[in-house]
Order: structure tokens, then sequence, then C-alpha cells
């Protein structure tokens, strides 16, 4: 999923500092999931900001709605009717979304209220970990399920590197080594040989590097 | 001859070579460069210089190289994948070759978490496998890894670092071999005080005939103090000090610590070179350029073969 | 309720579903809730007013410091509102006959002469009565007779400290009725301010600027012509008492911020004295208050009126003055005549004591009569005697504490700061005397060092007392332990002979009170003497050392023992019950809660002395036991109520909400304006009706709520009354019985968090109460009609462990008519009590578990799986499935309603001295067999050392307690004594935990010659050398001081039990253990048997150590418990569950990780989903939900929204 | 009155400060000892961050506190009360209240309670 973080409230409240009449868009995609932006942290923002916003002595009215995804034009389609009678919308979904809204609802202006995070997975209750950095060129058969691009702080194609101390990155004591994790894993699927190949360059034109990505299915347009 | 360079040179003659290493300044100051290079001059066969080491910005290895050069030193031109892409690399080794720069070490980088700029955004395009690999395509099928054809392909002696100590233990010959088989002429190791492991690490690298493919430059890197060694075994990642190296150290007193360190060192080269496959020494007297000549000399390497 | 019970043979019509328990305390209250839900009718004969016994009095309870009150009282409210059982308080049984199965019992139901139906329980009527005293009442008339007025012949004058001081505050009016005045002039005489006008032969006229109101005109105006009126007197519409009271407490009030204690010339005192109690003892005279001290009757009601406590009682008499003691605070203060028991009673009715009441003896006052707003008081209830058909009779009558007075060498009774554990349970407690404050009843200083002296009436063969009472030592650590928390500057000392702290968990509640600076001091007190000055008192006493010692103490606890009283010998003599020399039931070791009566079984400290878990064990035993042969009757004579189909509402219906604003008589009403608050509820949204009853709960105006419901077409019901925690019930299902869903409800509590908390601020009280009021309209309104799923009930038993309690228990749940599963992993049955020999009465328990064997073996409604092991689970109460594994090794999927884990335990075994290496050292059991196979050569002059405490109560081996192993040494020791009896026996012992009637024995062999040794393992710890060669004891013996060396033949050890191997099992049930590897209760005291997932259970040794008589016990009360599940036919899910909307459900698992019970889970419609049955309604996963998509009933967002958004509307 | 403090969450918190409290008391079982294993620890969480975000929109943090109680003391929830109440007194009102009117009376608390009975 798309996880995240919530803003720093005075940051929030910095951005908001020129209305008084905005709704706080909730999303119930991924960031729900990770309870950054769900109905109940919809709640909790627009509480806390009319609170912060009222004891300042300058009042905002916040309509609160979640939306079942920002990053879909029919959802996004359910705020036209009234969105134009706020002066802004402080979203909660991703950026994907944040931005989704702000395309459609030319005049205006769309104000992230949480920043994004990365493709992760949860790891516990209130953990979340990346695991994909989206580089459209998936090469998990060879490095046995683990993505050198995203759990290598280098993405390099062949780790480790020296900062490798017992299975743990020089960058951070939390961040294991990942080459030591694809190493584990294809000792423990006696895919070793796969470690001694020389891997060809990566081909960085289907990630972000070539310029915005777009996937179009000819069989599924309708 | 690949490249033709002194170092490849002397080792393909059979000598055992001795490299050393020289970091530019954090300025733009010639003079510093110049200074260091008078400590080098005479007692290697070529010597490093590094690549915005530690990720702290310096002085680029390139204008090192030449200031050196210029002080009758052969250059070992150190590169790292971290701060340019695949269009920079092939850029700089074109210029470098150019300008005479034959010895050539690949190297990753440490990461930019370490150094001046750790908010600075990474490249990594590719890493430093690919980048001997790429030197190789370059080299000797004179065309750029996207097939177009070279005007004069570079001439590198292509050099890689290995970390016999590093974890995990299992792909430390693995890892040297996908080296070789990327390119590699020769190896520069991380600094060596664990004597047994590294000899163990040679042992390894024998049964794959390894020592026969790639000519392995051993480091060493002379101990100032047993604070010191302390330091770079809590610090530096990969390091293996052994406590008896530290006792031995540390039973001196403080003012005779230095000398003791210098004494180990060449104790130490003396030994890597009865160790089969070993062919020459890499030392790393970190800011202490000054005391090359004391160590290699001790070693019985000086004077170094000059050969045309 | 009956459905389980079709496939049971019916043994015909005749026998009574119904079981008569005596005594009302917790074990009375256990039995009786055990049996009313599962469907057996119930009477609960009570002696007392109210139930509650001797748990209603303590303050706090060990192991876990639990609030005694706080944890029985659910218990007296369910009994209370049980629709099943039949309180019969204040009633005594009179007599027993007919045979098990159909007994005629004849009780008496003592007259209360307070309606229980009409009562309300406010309590007001104890608060007017003004007697405190004993009264002397004066001789009554004959019948034709005319009433004479007393006149007194000696009088005294009270004269206060400064000059009397007249006042006028809510002064009365006193008007001269001038067609009634006989123009005597009495009232001129009277006056004392000039206030009469009066001349002879003329009509007397009050000056009313004069006139203070003191009423002496009024009370010196001839009875015969009562020619002085009085007017403007608040309450005196009810009676000329209630009047007096009002005023009263007025003054008291003005007045009790001036530190006035002068006379105030209100004259209260003597218009009581002559109008109220017809006696006229008082007069007011210049200088103070004149009293006939001859004619006074005591009764103290002047003294009560006296708004500055100008007036004490001994002054004003010349009879002796004697204090109406509290009975409930054992007498450290005292009553009125008409007194509920206890503010938590139930039920909470008065009772008049006709011994003391003015009313029911003279004839006089009536007082509370006259204020009962709901007229529950009636004077002329006379005593009836009824006779009830039961099938079975429960005794459980309880116990008392042993009179102190008879160890007179404590001078209790004499010196004041010597009191009994009982009575400093009450100095304890926040609802006692002192309110909850350590106070020395002689001069209420408190108490810095007090001393507690253990077996007072216990273990004391002088006074008869030979048994051990078994709870002292705990309830003495536990009541210096809490003395601590009250006041840390309190330094206890508890004097004691063995700490017999012998229950689970009791050594570390030892060690944790040793941690809070107890200090425990093994003596015998021999003497204490007073300071007659300070009242400090000097006890004298030998120590450890055998040095005597003198130490002074502030105050004395004495742990005085439990005895039976001799009511309860008499009861039990016309019961026809059998009792032992000291007056417990005599009962057999296998049958333990039958009595020698058939039919009639026995329960809690009658049965021998217990403390609170295991008299509720032995109450849900007899329970069941009472229970077994009455399956057949079962639902017979149990009650269904008859409920109106659900009036269902659109949420477009208009709101009709209904208010209730209670004056809990005056508890609300005298502080808040409930008025006010009623016609300010009238202006809220949706409310179209609002009152202010007197008494929202009472009979009547629950009536009245029905139908007001009806009348006004109600869809939401308001109450402002007092805590939802007693009373929402009540309301909701008056709620129910009108047609509406009971969650169409709120209420509001103005009583505890108004009236209560700001007495001083009425006008705050009022604007909070309405502010409450506003909360729960808007909540009623917020509030969703919630259903409450009926389930089958699965009506058959698995019982894992086929040991003693194991079987047992399927034998009684057969015998209740329902189908068991028995799973044993080993190949037999029969468990640990295989490898002993003998119970305490001598015969061999080898006998006992063949006939059980058998017993289970033929009766078809058990199935046996031995060498089976349970290894899957799954479902919730009233629907389990478990898999075994069978010997063939296939599984085979078990389907039940309930679960009772009775695993049990083994013997410990450690290795130590050479135990398992050396023939020459054993274990308790391997001695047990060798002298029941005869013992061996030489035997004659064995010597044998037994070591208590091996590998027990040792942090290395086994931390605790195992309770038996004492017992099992003294029984040994007798044993071997009573076959050789030249044979020597050493005992080594740390603590000689003979608890109970085990004492006697101990007692019998240091008289057969058996030598006990104390020892300690850290200050002199036995040397011992066992090898090849012999053994080879050194200790040092602390009654004689000086090293003992012992050269046994034999040393036997004394090694304790440790539970049977359960992890597996105890993760698959999701049950908790205690470190020991034992089941941890659910609740140690009051659910002793019950596990803390619903629907399972635990007996025998799986819970801790015991006797097999204690495992019985259990197995039955284990499944008594689970009977009032496995005869539910249904069962039903409570409303207030939580429920995910799956449209708006994002799947994430929150609920899934946050939940406690683990009971969402995702289905496969793509949805978390939560199983009513299993969620326990704590809303955690409501407030973690991060798309708000779990509601739940009765709490969800709207409602606590609605609530939040009400706090604030500012009222207009 | 809820069945467990687990059962509140922030939004709610916030909501009593929206609608006039100066002060939230939030009381549950000891911890250890809730009647639903673990409701009051998650509740001390959720308390935790609506001091935090009331600390940072200037509120004021120390007008919310979680207390735990046992059933069985009366006369320490009266003090923990009383001592609440003083805290918010010297507080004086909260700035929302202060903004909203002069006039209106403020509202000294809301006392949300977790029993567990």
């Amino acid at each position: 999923m798309i996880t995240g973080t919530p803003k720093p409230i005075e940051e929030v409240l910095e951005m908001l500092e020129p209305y008084d009449n905005i709704i706080v868009a909730g999303c119930h995609g991924c960031v729900t999931v990770c309870r950054v932006g769900g109905e109940k942290e919809v709640q909790v923002l627009a509480s806390t900001i009319r609170l912060a916003r009222e004891a300042a002595g300058n009042k905002i009215n916040i309509k609160e709605v979640s939306l079942e995804r920002q990053c879909d034009p029919e959802y996004v389609e359910s705020m036209r009717p009234y969105v134009g009678d706020y002066q802004a919308v402080l979203s909660i979904a991703c950026g994907a979304g944040i931005q989704f809204l702000a395309e459609k609802f030319t005049t205006t202006p769309l104000l992230p209220g949480i920043n994004t995070g990365f493709l992760g997975v949860t790891e516990r209750q209130g953990e979340w970990a990346e695991r994909c950095q989206g580089c459209g060129d998936c090469v998990l058969h060879l490095t046995g399920g683990i993505c050198p691009v995203t759990r290598c702080a280098k993405s390099l194609f062949h780790g480790p590197c020296g900062g490798s101390v017992r299975g743990i990155c020089e960058v951070d004591k939390e961040i294991k080594c990942g080459w030591q994790l694809i190493i584990d894993r294809l000792k423990a699927l006696g895919q070793m040989e796969n470690y001694g190949k020389l891997k060809p360059y990566k081909g960085w034109s289907s990630a972000r590097d070539g310029g915005p990505r777009r996937i179009i299915r000819e069989d599924m347009i309708s | 001859m690949k490249s033709g360079s002194n170092l490849e040179k002397v080792l393909a003659a059979g000598h055992f070579s001795v490299t050393a290493e020289c970091g530019p300044p954090r300025g733009a100051d010639p003079e510093i460069v110049r200074k260091k290079a008078a400590f080098v001059r005479g007692h290697v066969d070529a010597c490093n210089v590094t690549d915005n080491q530690t990720a702290m910005v310096r002085m680029s290895s390139l204008a090192g190289c030449m200031l050196i050069k210029e002080q009758g030193i052969e250059p070992l031109i150190q590169m790292v994948v971290r701060d340019r892409n695949r269009i920079a690399l092939q850029s700089d080794l074109l210029g470098a070759s150019a300008l005479g720069v034959r010895n050539l070490l690949c190297l990753s980088g440490d990461h930019q978490k370490f150094g001046d700029d750790p908010q600075a955004k990474n490249v990594f395009d590719i890493d430093s496998m690919q980048l001997i690999h790429l030197v190789r395509t370059m080299r000797d099928e004179g065309v750029f890894p996207s097939g177009d054809k070279l005007e004069g392909a570079p001439q590198f002696f292509i050099g890689c670092a290995v970390n016999p100590f590093a974890d995990p233990f299992e792909i430390r010959v693995p890892r040297l071999k996908l080296k070789i088989d990327a390119g590699a002429d020769f190896v520069q190791t991380q600094c060596i005080y664990n004597m047994d492991k590294f000899k163990k690490y040679m042992e390894d690298a024998r049964k794959e005939g390894l020592h026969e493919k790639v000519k392995i430059l051993a480091g060493v890197t002379p101990l100032k103090s047993a604070g010191m060694a302390k330091f770079m075994r809590r610090m530096v990642a990969g390091m293996d000090i052994p406590e008896a190296v530290i006792e031995r150290i540390a039973a001196e007193p403080k003012d005779k610590q230095a000398a003791k360190g210098i004494e180990m060192c060449i104790e130490q080269i003396e030994e890597l070179k009865e160790v089969e496959g070993v062919a020459g020494v890499h030392v790393m007297a970190i800011e202490w350029e000054e005391k090359l000549e004391e160590i290699i000399g001790g070693a019985g390497l000086l004077p170094r073969p000059v050969l045309v | 309720m009956t459905g389980n019970l079709k496939s049971l043979p019916q043994p015909g019509p005749s026998l009574t579903g119904a079981v008569m328990v005596i005594g009302g305390g917790i074990s009375g209250m256990q039995s009786a809730l055990d049996l009313a839900n599962s469907g057996i009718k119930v009477y609960l004969v009570e002696r007392s007013s109210s139930i509650g016994g001797k748990m209603a009095q303590l303050d706090k309870t060990f192991p876990t410091n639990d609030c005694s009150m706080c944890i029985v009282s659910p218990k007296l409210v369910e009994v209370g509102r049980h629709r099943d059982i039949e309180l019969l308080t204040h009633s005594e049984v009179k007599g027993l006959s007919g045979e098990p199965g159909n007994f005629t019992a004849k009780v008496v139901r003592h007259a209360r002469y307070v309606d229980v139906g009409t009562c309300t329980g406010c309590g007001l009527c104890e608060l007017v009565c003004p007697v405190t005293h004993i009264s002397t009442f004066p001789p009554q008339p004959e019948e034709g007779e005319k009433k004479k007025k007393l006149r007194a012949k000696v009088k005294e004058t009270i004269t206060g400290g400064g000059s009397p001081q007249p006042t006028s505050l809510y002064k009365w009016t006193f008007t001269v009725d001038e067609s009634a005045c006989s123009m005597c002039g009495g009232c001129f005489n009277a006056c004392l301010q000039g206030a009469v006008k009066w001349e002879k032969k003329s009509v007397a006229t009050i000056d009313q600027d004069k006139c203070t109101g003191c009423g002496a005109c009024y009370v010196a105006c001839p009875e015969k012509f009562k020619a002085i009126t009085v007017s403007y007197a608040a309450d005196l519409d009810k009676s000329i008492g209630a009047a007096l009271y009002a005023r009263s407490e007025l003054l008291k009030k003005g007045f009790a911020s001036k530190g006035q204690s002068d006379c105030l010339r209100c004259g209260l005192c003597v218009i009581t004295c002559d109008k109220v109690m017809n006696i006229g003892a008082l007069k007011m005279v210049e200088t103070g208050i004149e009293a006939g001290v001859d004619i006074c009757q005591v009764c103290g009601a002047c003294v009560s009126m006296c708004p500055v406590g100008f007036l004490a009682i001994d002054k004003l008499t010349n009879k002796s003055v004697h204090l109406l003691e509290n009975d409930f605070n054992e007498g450290l203060n005292g009553r009125k005549p008409i007194n509920i028991l206890y503010p938590q009673a139930v039920p909470r009715v008065p009772v008049i004591d006709e011994k003391s009441c003015v009313h029911l003896n003279t004839g006089a006052c009536g007082t509370c009569a006259t204020i009962c707003g709901v007229g529950a008081i009636h004077y002329e209830s006379r005593e009836e005697e009824i006779e009830i058909e039961v099938g079975s009779v429960i005794f459980s009558p309880g116990i008392e504490v042993f009179d102190a007075r008879i160890r007179g060498e404590f001078g209790y009774g004499y010196y004041k700061n010597v009191v009994t554990s009982i009575e400093f349970e009450r100095l304890l407690s926040a609802s006692g005397p002192t309110s909850g404050t350590v106070a020395r009843p002689g001069d209420n200083k408190h108490p810095k060092k007090i001393a507690w002296i253990q077996c007072v009436g216990s273990r004391d063969h002088s006074c008869d007392r030979d048994y051990c009472s078994s709870v002292c030592c705990m309830y003495a650590t536990k009541e210096a332990f809490i003395a601590r928390e009250h006041d840390s500057s309190i330094e206890p000392t508890i004097f004691y002979i063995d700490m017999r702290s012998f229950g689970k968990n009791f050594d570390d509640y030892v060690e944790r009170a040793k941690e809070h600076k107890v200090r425990f001091v093994r003596a015998m007190v021999s003497r204490i003497f007073e300071d007659p000055v300070t009242g400090d008192l000097e006890l004298r006493y030998v120590d450890a050392a055998g040095l005597k010692r003198i130490e002074q103490f502030d105050m004395v606890v004495l742990s005085v023992g439990v005895q039976v009283p001799q009511a309860v010998k008499d009861l039990a003599g016309t019961l026809d019950i059998e009792l032992d020399k000291y007056g417990f039931a005599v009962t057999d070791g296998y049958t333990p809660l039958a009595t020698s009566r058939p039919g009639v079984f026995v329960s809690g400290a009658v049965n021998g002395p217990k403390d609170i878990p295991e008299t509720v064990c032995e109450a849900s035993g007899a329970a069941e036991a009472a229970s077994a042969a009455l399956a057949g009757a079962r639902g017979n004579l149990i009650r269904v109520e008859e409920l109106p189909q659900e009036q269902v509402f659109s949420d477009d219906d208009e709101l009709r909400i209904g208010v209730f604003i209670c004056h809990c008589g005056t508890n609300i009403a005298s502080v808040v304006d409930v008025e006010a608050v009623m016609e300010y509820a009238k202006t809220l949204p949706g409310v179209v009706y609002a009152e202010h009853p007197l008494y929202t709960c009472s009979q009547d105006s629950q009536e009245r709520m029905r139908s007001i419901i009806k009348e006004h077409r109600l869809n939401r019901v308001v109450t402002s009354a007092c805590s939802p925690t007693t009373h929402e019930p009540l309301f909701q299902s008056t709620l129910r019985q009108a047609g509406l869903n009971k969650y169409y409800f709120d209420m509001a509590n103005i009583r505890d968090q108004c009236s209560w908390v700001h007495p001083d601020d009425p006008v705050a009280a009022t604007e909070k109460s309405k502010r409450l009021t506003r909360m729960a309209v808007a909540n009623a309104t917020a509030g969703k009609p919630l259903e409450e799923l009926e389930f089958s009930v699965d009506s058959r038993l698995l019982i894992v462990g086929g040991g003693v309690a194991g079987m047992t228990a399927a034998l009684e749940a057969a015998k209740q008519g329902f189908g068991v599963y028995l799973v044993e992993r080993e190949p037999i049955l029969g468990g640990h009590l295989r490898n002993l020999q003998r119970g305490p009465d001598g015969r061999k328990f080898t006998t006992f578990i063949d006939e059980l064997v058998e017993e289970v073996l033929v009766d078809e409604r058990i199935r046996i799986f031995t060498s089976s092991e349970v290894v899957e689970q799954a479902g919730f109460v009233g629907a389990f499935e478990t898999d075994i594994v069978m010997p063939s090794g296939a599984t085979r999927t078990l389907k039940h309603g309930a679960i009772l884990i009775a695993t049990g335990a083994e013997e410990n075994r450690p290795e130590i001295y050479g135990l398992g290496s050396l023939e020459t050292v054993i274990t308790q059991t391997d001695f047990e067999q060798a002298l029941e196979g005869g013992g061996g050569a030489g035997w004659e002059n064995l010597q044998v050392t037994m070591l208590q405490c091996a590998g027990s109560r040792d942090k290395e081996y086994l931390p605790y307690c195992s309770r038996v192993c004492c017992n099992h040494a003294v029984k040994n020791s007798l044993h071997l004594k009573e076959m050789f009896p030249h044979a020597r026996v050493d005992v080594l012992y740390r603590d000689m935990r003979c608890y109970g009637l085990g004492e006697i024995d101990y007692r019998l062999a240091r008289q057969a010659g058996v030598n006990f040794i104390r020892f300690d393992p850290g200050e002199n710890p036995p040397k011992i050398r066992a090898t090849e060669e012999g053994i080879e004891i050194t200790i040092t013996d602390p009654s004689v001081g000086f090293p003992v060396e012992l050269q046994p033949d034999l040393l036997v050890l004394s090694t304790g039990m440790r539970p049977r191997d359960t992890e597996d099992l105890a993760s698959m049930l999701r049950v908790p253990r205690n470190d020991a590897g034992f089941f941890i209760e659910a609740h140690a005291k009051l659910r002793p048997v019950d596990l803390p997932s619903e629907g399972l259970f635990m007996a025998g040794t799986a819970h801790g150590p015991k006797s097999s008589s204690e495992a019985i016990v259990q197995a039955q009360a284990a499944v008594a418990r689970a009977v009032t599940l496995l005869s539910q036919e249904k069962l039903q899910m409570s409303g207030v569950v939580s429920t995910v909307d799956p449209t708006h459900c994002a799947v994430c698992l929150t609920c899934v990780r946050a939940c406690p019970y683990g009971v969402p889970f995702i289905n496969d419609q793509h949805s978390a989903e939560i199983n009513p049955a299993l969620c326990q309604g704590c809303g955690i996963c409501v407030a973690e939900c991060p798309a708000k998509a779990i509601h739940l009933g009765r709490f969800g967002d709207r409602n606590i929204r609605a609530k939040i958004e009400a706090y604030s509307v500012m009222q207009s | 009155m809820l069945p467990c403090t687990g059962r509140i969450d922030e939004a709610l918190l916030l909501a009593a400060f929206e609608n006039g409290a100066d002060g939230v008391m939030v009381i549950g079982c000891l911890e250890g000892d809730c009647h639903y294993i673990s409701g009051n620890i998650r509740a001390r969480a959720r308390v935790e961050r609506v001091y935090k975000i009331l600390e940072q929109i200037k509120i004021g943090p120390d007008r919310i506190r979680m207390y735990n109680l046992s059933a069985g003391e009366g006369e320490r929830f009266a003090s923990y009360a009383n001592a609440f109440v003083d805290q918010v007194r010297n507080l004086g009102p909260s700035p929302i209240n202060l903004v909203r009117s002069t006039n209106a009376q403020s509202a000294v608390q809301t006392a949300v309670q977790g029993e567990a009975t």
C-alpha cells in the first residue's frame, strides 16, 4: 500500500492561513489502511484545525468528507457539487489523490495534509516499511524475492557494499542490509548461482527517470 | 599490456608492488597535493587519488591525479558511482585517459549520509561492478556501452576494492570472482590487521585460482596509537582488528605507540610478502604520508623498480 | 429452560423443583444463584433483615486486596433481582418434614413492620427516627385503664456553659384557640419570654413579636384542652415528629459553622419529649432545661433533636444508659430502631426493632410512618408462619466470631483499645463507623503501634476450640497491610504460632506484607495490661530466643476464631442434622457436602472453618448436590416472563421522549431543585413528557412509567436519578415490559454526581443536573434499538482429565442430565489419587476410586476417551468444537457447550537429599505406600525423620506451599505410631499448616509422641547428610535452644505437588496459568472454579494443591457452574456488541490486531466481522478503526457525540 | 460512562474541547487491571496523542489527563477530580471559550469515565 505520515500541524495551519472555509478530504484506500488518511483521521485533523483556528480568533469552517478513493475520477466527481462552495481542499490522501483532485477542480487550491511515503507493508500494527520503488522492471525472481533497488541503500545490483556489518546497513542500525537478506534468501532457496551472475545495467527509463509514467492497456479501454 | 601503466608493468614483471594513497584537499589549493606528493614520490608504483571519500567534498580525483602526475608520480584514479550517472562516468573516463591516467579503481562510494551533504540525492545509476564492466567494454571493444564506436578507446589498468573481512562470509570469494569476470585486473584490499583471517581468504581465493587471474594488493594501514585502533574497530564498517594487535600497541607508552605502529606495519608487509598470491601492498598511511618512506623502506621494498 | 432435558427419563412428577437455602451470606447467595440460573426455584431464608452475611462486613479481601463490598454487591443485586429466588429475610426455619425430593419447611417470617414490596429504600425513616438508645418504657395501662401522664419526682436542671440564647430562626407560630382555651394560665406561667398575655378567667393571647417559638406554652397547655396550635411549621402536615425533625435539621445547618454549644431555647427537646414521646420529662426553665430524671425513658430523642449538642443523655436520666448498637458495625456505633442493615443491603428495606421502637411499645411517636412517602410502614404487621415445598435443602447459616471475653487475659470488653478483628474490619471500612479512618475506640486517637494476636479462640483446647479457624493468619495479615495503606505511619505487629498461609498465592501475600513493613513475631502473648491513663497496652510474651519481653502498643486486635453460633446448633437440631462436638456439620470425605440427613446439604464455614473462595466453591458444589436429585423437576417452578411485542420505530417517526427526574426521597431533592430540572427537561427537543416522582424506582412508579409510556406514546425514556450500575436494568426491563426496546433509554446519575457530591451548592448541583439530563436526552435521541440474538446451547460437557475431580464431575453432570465427554491422557482413569492410600478417616482411596471408575464406566451418558488428548479447540460458550486424538491416531471432533479442566497434579520429586538414589530417602507418598504394605523388617523401632517443605516454598523448586503436606505428614506419623508404638518420628517443619479440623490430628500426633521441630531455612536450617552409610541430621530445636542430632533410618520428604503439563492445552483454550503452571481462576474470591473465558471451568488440583475432599467439592462446584449454562436451551447475546459495517470496512486488519480477545476476523466477503457471541463489548476496535466502520451498540460515535454536543449547549 | 476507556478515541476527545470543555479527564481501570485486558493501555496512547495535539495548537496539553483507578477508590477519584479541576481552574478557560464569549459561563470540565464493572 501507499503509506504516509501526517504533516506537522503547524505546517498545515500555515497552509490554511488564507482560508476560512475548507474541505478536509480523506481517502478510503491505502491511507485508511495505514491510518493516516481515513475517516477517523479526517475527524481528528478537522477538530484539531478548528480548535487551533478558533483559539487564534480566526474561525474556520470545515466540511469533512471521506472519498472511497481519491485516485478514481468517479469518486472525485462526487465532490463536484459542493467543492466550489469552499476556498480550498486539504486532502489527506496520497500525493496521487491530491493531484487528481487538483486536476479535476481547477479553480480550487489543493493542499496536502500528509506527507506521502512509500509503497510498503505493515510489519506490525503501527509500523510500516518500504518494499517497492515502482521501478517498472522487476528483478525479484533473480534476487530471492527481495528488491535490491529498494532494500539496498545504494540500490546496488551486486551488493553488499563494504558497509554491511552483521546484516546491518551502515546507513542506519535499524536498516537490515538488503543484500544480506538477498543472499540469505538465495541460499535458502538454493539459488546462489544467481548471485554469481553479472547483471545488466538497470534500465531506468521504466522508472521515474523516463518522465511521468502511464500505463495503457488497450484491451481494457472502453 | 592492457593499459601500459607503470603499475601494470611492475606487476607483470613479477615484482612485489607498492601503491599508496593520497587524498585531495578540501579546497582548491594545489600546494597541499604537491606537498603530499613529495612524500610519495619514488616510493610507490602508483598512487591512488581518492574520489570524495566518505562523501566529504574534496578536490576532484582527476585534478588530484593531474597534480601528482606533474610531480612525477603515476596516478591511480578512484571513481565512485555515487555521484555520477553512466553518462558522466564515461565522460570522465575518457577525459582521464586522455590526460594520461592509466590506473583506475572502481568503487561504490560511501553513502552520502556520512558526508557534508546528507540531504543530497545519490545516483547509483550503475554499481561498481557494472562500472568495471563498462570500462572494460570501452577499453577492449572500443565501443560505448550503447554500441557506438569510440573515437579512441580509453586505456586503463582496471582495479577494484575488496574487503576480505566483510559480511557475509560466504560471498567474499564469489564476489571477487564476479569482479574478475566483470573485468578487474587488480584488486586493492581493505586494510588488514587480522592476518589469520586474511590468509584463510587467500587460501579460498587460491582454490578458485583467482590469484592467477587478478593481481591482489593487500591493504595495510599503520596504527598511530591504540586509541586509533580502537576507534577504527568501533567506527569503520568491516574493520577487523584482533584484540592481540591492540594489546600489542597499547602495551607501549603513549609516545612510543606511533613507532610501534610503524614497526608492526613493516612486520605485516614482511609477512604478506610470503603469502602466495599476494602481488603487492597498498599502504594507506592516512594523513601520515611522511612515514611512507620509513614503512616501505623498512619492509625492504625500496627502491622501486623502474621499468620502461 | 427445560429444552435440554427432554431426553431425560422423568423420575415422576412428584419431585419438587425447588431448594431452600438457609443463610443469605456469600455461600447462600452463590448456591441460590447457581440453582436459580439452572432452572431450580430457590427460597433463600435469612435470619437478619438483609442478605450479605459476613462478607458484607469485611473491608478488603486477601490476597488481592479487592474491596469486599465492591465485589459482593453485584451478587447482592443479582440475588435481589432474580425472578426465581424468593428472598425470605428476617425469617427463620422452624421445621422440616418429608423426604428428599419432597420436603415441607416451616418458616417463620418475623414481623418487619416495613413492607418490602412498597419500600424504596430511601432511608428517610431512619433519618427522622429520633430514638438512639434502648428505652426503659413506662408501664403501659391495662386494657380499659386510662393512660396517666407521668409526673417527675426527681428533677435536675441542665445548665449550659453560657446563658441560653433564644433563637427564633425558622420559628414556628403558636396561637391560642380561643374556643378551646380553658383560661388556666398554664401557658402564661410557662412562657419565659413574657410573650403570653393572660389574666384570670380570660383567654390567653400570644404576642408574636415577643414570642421566640420555643413552644413552652404549647407543652404547658393541658392535654385535654389542646388550646395552643402550631402553624407555619414545615412538615407539620405529616406529624409533629416530622415537623420537629425538619426544624431541627434546618437549625443544625444554620448553626453548623457557628460553634454553638449552648442551649438555643428552640424548645425542640421539650416538645419532642412531650408531644412525640408522650413522656413530658423535660421543661424549659430560666436557667436551662429541667429534666425529670426519674420518668425519662432514655430513648434519646431529645438529644437527637437538639441542634447544637447541648444535651447529653446521661444527664437527663437516673437509669442506666444503653446505646442501641449497630450490629453490622459490631456495636462500634449506634443505630435507630428502624434500620437498614447497611447501605448496599438487599433488600434495602429497613426493619423495625420491636424491642426499641417507641411506637410499638407505647404507641407514641410513629414519626417514621408519617414521613414515609410510599406508605411502606405497617406497625400492625405480625409474625407469620408459612410452609414451603422444596426438593432439597442447603444448610449454610454461617458462623460467628469467638467471644473474646472468654480469654480474659487480653482484657477484651474492659480495655477499650482491645478490639476484635471483625471490629477492626469495620474500622477500616469506608462505610464503617469511622469512615475508614483507623482510630482507636477509647479516645479516637490514631494508633501507631498495633498488635494482632493470633489464635484467640482457635487451636485452644482450654476453651474447647481445638480446631484452627483457617482464615485468621491471612485476615490479620490483610488488616495489617490495609491499615498501613490507610495510614503509613502505623507499625503493625502480628504475634503468631504458625503462619498458615496455605492457600493459592497466600505466601506471596505474606511476603508482600513483610515488604510493606508488617512485622511478624512468632510468639504467644500471655497477657495484656492497660495503662488506665493513656489507654495504651502492654503486651507480655516470650520471644523466639526464649526471652520474656514486654512491649507497648497503642491498640491490640484479637484475631478471633470462628465458631458455630448456638442458634445454628439449635437449627441443626430442628433440621435433624448431625454436628460434631464443635458444632460443625458431620460429613463424609467422599461426599463432603452431604449432611447426615439425606436431601440436606451443607456449605460454608459451618462445614468447617474456611475462607471465601472455598465457601463459594462449597456453595456451588452444594447447589449441584442439592439439585442433582431434582434434575427431573428442573424448570417446573420457575417463572417465565411474558413480554409484549417490541414496537418498531423508523427514523422518521416523531421523537417522543419521556423524562423522569427522581427525588430519591430527599436524597436528590434536598439539594437539587428537581422541579426546575423537570421544567427544563420539558424544553429540550423531543421531550413530550416530564415528571418528578418521589421514587422513580418504586414499584408503583414503575407501573406508572409503563402506563405513561403507553398513554403518551413515548419512544424514548430518560431518568435522571441514581446509579445506572444498580438501577438501569430495572428501568430497562420496565421499558421492555411496555413494549419498547430497552436501549431506547438513558440515565443521568444526578444523585451521585450532583446531590451527593455538591450538597453545599444546590444551585450548581441543579445546573449540573440539567446538563446531565440534557446529555441523557440527547443520547436517548441518538438511541437505536439493539437486538439480543439468541443461539442454541449444546448441552454436553467436555471434561479434560479423569482423576478424582474429573470423574466426580462427570458423574455429577450425568446425574444432572447432561451428556459428558471425559478425556484422559493416561490409559486408565484415577489420576494422582491412585498413588495415595487412605483418607484421614482411614478408608482406602483405592476402593473409592474403583467404585468411582465403575460408576463412570456404566453411566451411558458419559463417553470416556482414555489415552486421548485434546489437540484443537474452536467455538464459543454453548457451541464449542474440540478435536481429540485417540490412541488409534484418529482425530475426533466433539461438540459441547462447556469445558471443565481437571488435569490435576502429581507429586513433586526433586533430586534433593538423595531422593531417587538412596533407598533410605523417600517421599511421603512412598512412605504411605510402605506403611500400607505393613512396613518392613525392624520397623518396630524405626526411626523416621520427616522433612517438610522439601522442595516446597523454595524458589529453586516449588515456590508455593502445597497445602496438603503437613496434614499428610501428621496422618502418616499417626499411622506409623499406631502400627509401631515404639517407632520414633521427628517432623522438621517451618509452619505446621494443619488448617481447619486438621489441627485436631496434629494435636493427637503430639500426644502420641511425634516430635515436631521447627526450622527456618534462613536462620536455623537443618544440616542433612544422607549417604549410603546413613543419614545424619543436625538441627537447632528452637524450643530448647540447642542443637539436636538425629540419625534416622528413613528420611521422608514432603515434596509438595506440581501441576501436570498443560502448556499446550492452556494455549489452545487461551486460558491463563500462573508461573507454577496452575490455572488462574476468573476471580480469586468469587469465581474460584470459573476460568476467565466464558464456558470454561476447572476443578481439582489443576487449580492448586488440595485434598481429595476439596477436589470433590470443586468438581461439584464446577458442574454447578457449567449447568447454569448447559441447562439453558438458548443463550442470549448482549446487544452491546461491536458490529462492522461491511460497506465501509477497509479490511485493514486494525480491529483484528487490536481486539484483546482476538474476536474480529476477515470473512469471505472481504470484510471484518465480529461474532457477537464472542464480543465482550469493550469498544477498543471501534476507537481504533481508521475507517469508522465499527459501531458499538449504544456506545457508538453518534451516542457519544450527541452527549458531548449536548454538554455545551448553554441553556436558555 | 463507557464500557472501557478503550472505547474513547482522539476525535471524541477533541470534540469535547470543541464543544466547550476546559479540560477532559479520562478515568480507566488501573494499568494491568483493565477489565478488557488492554483497553486502558490503548486509551493512554490516544490521550497522549491528544495531549501532543493540544500542545501544538496551544490549547494547552494540561487540559487533558488520564487517571487510573479501581472501583473501590471513591476517595481517590474525588481527590483526582478536585486536583484536576483545580489545575484547569488555574489554567483558566480554554482559549476556545475565551474567544467564544466573554459572557458565557466557562464550563469547567467534562469527565469521560471508563467504568468497567
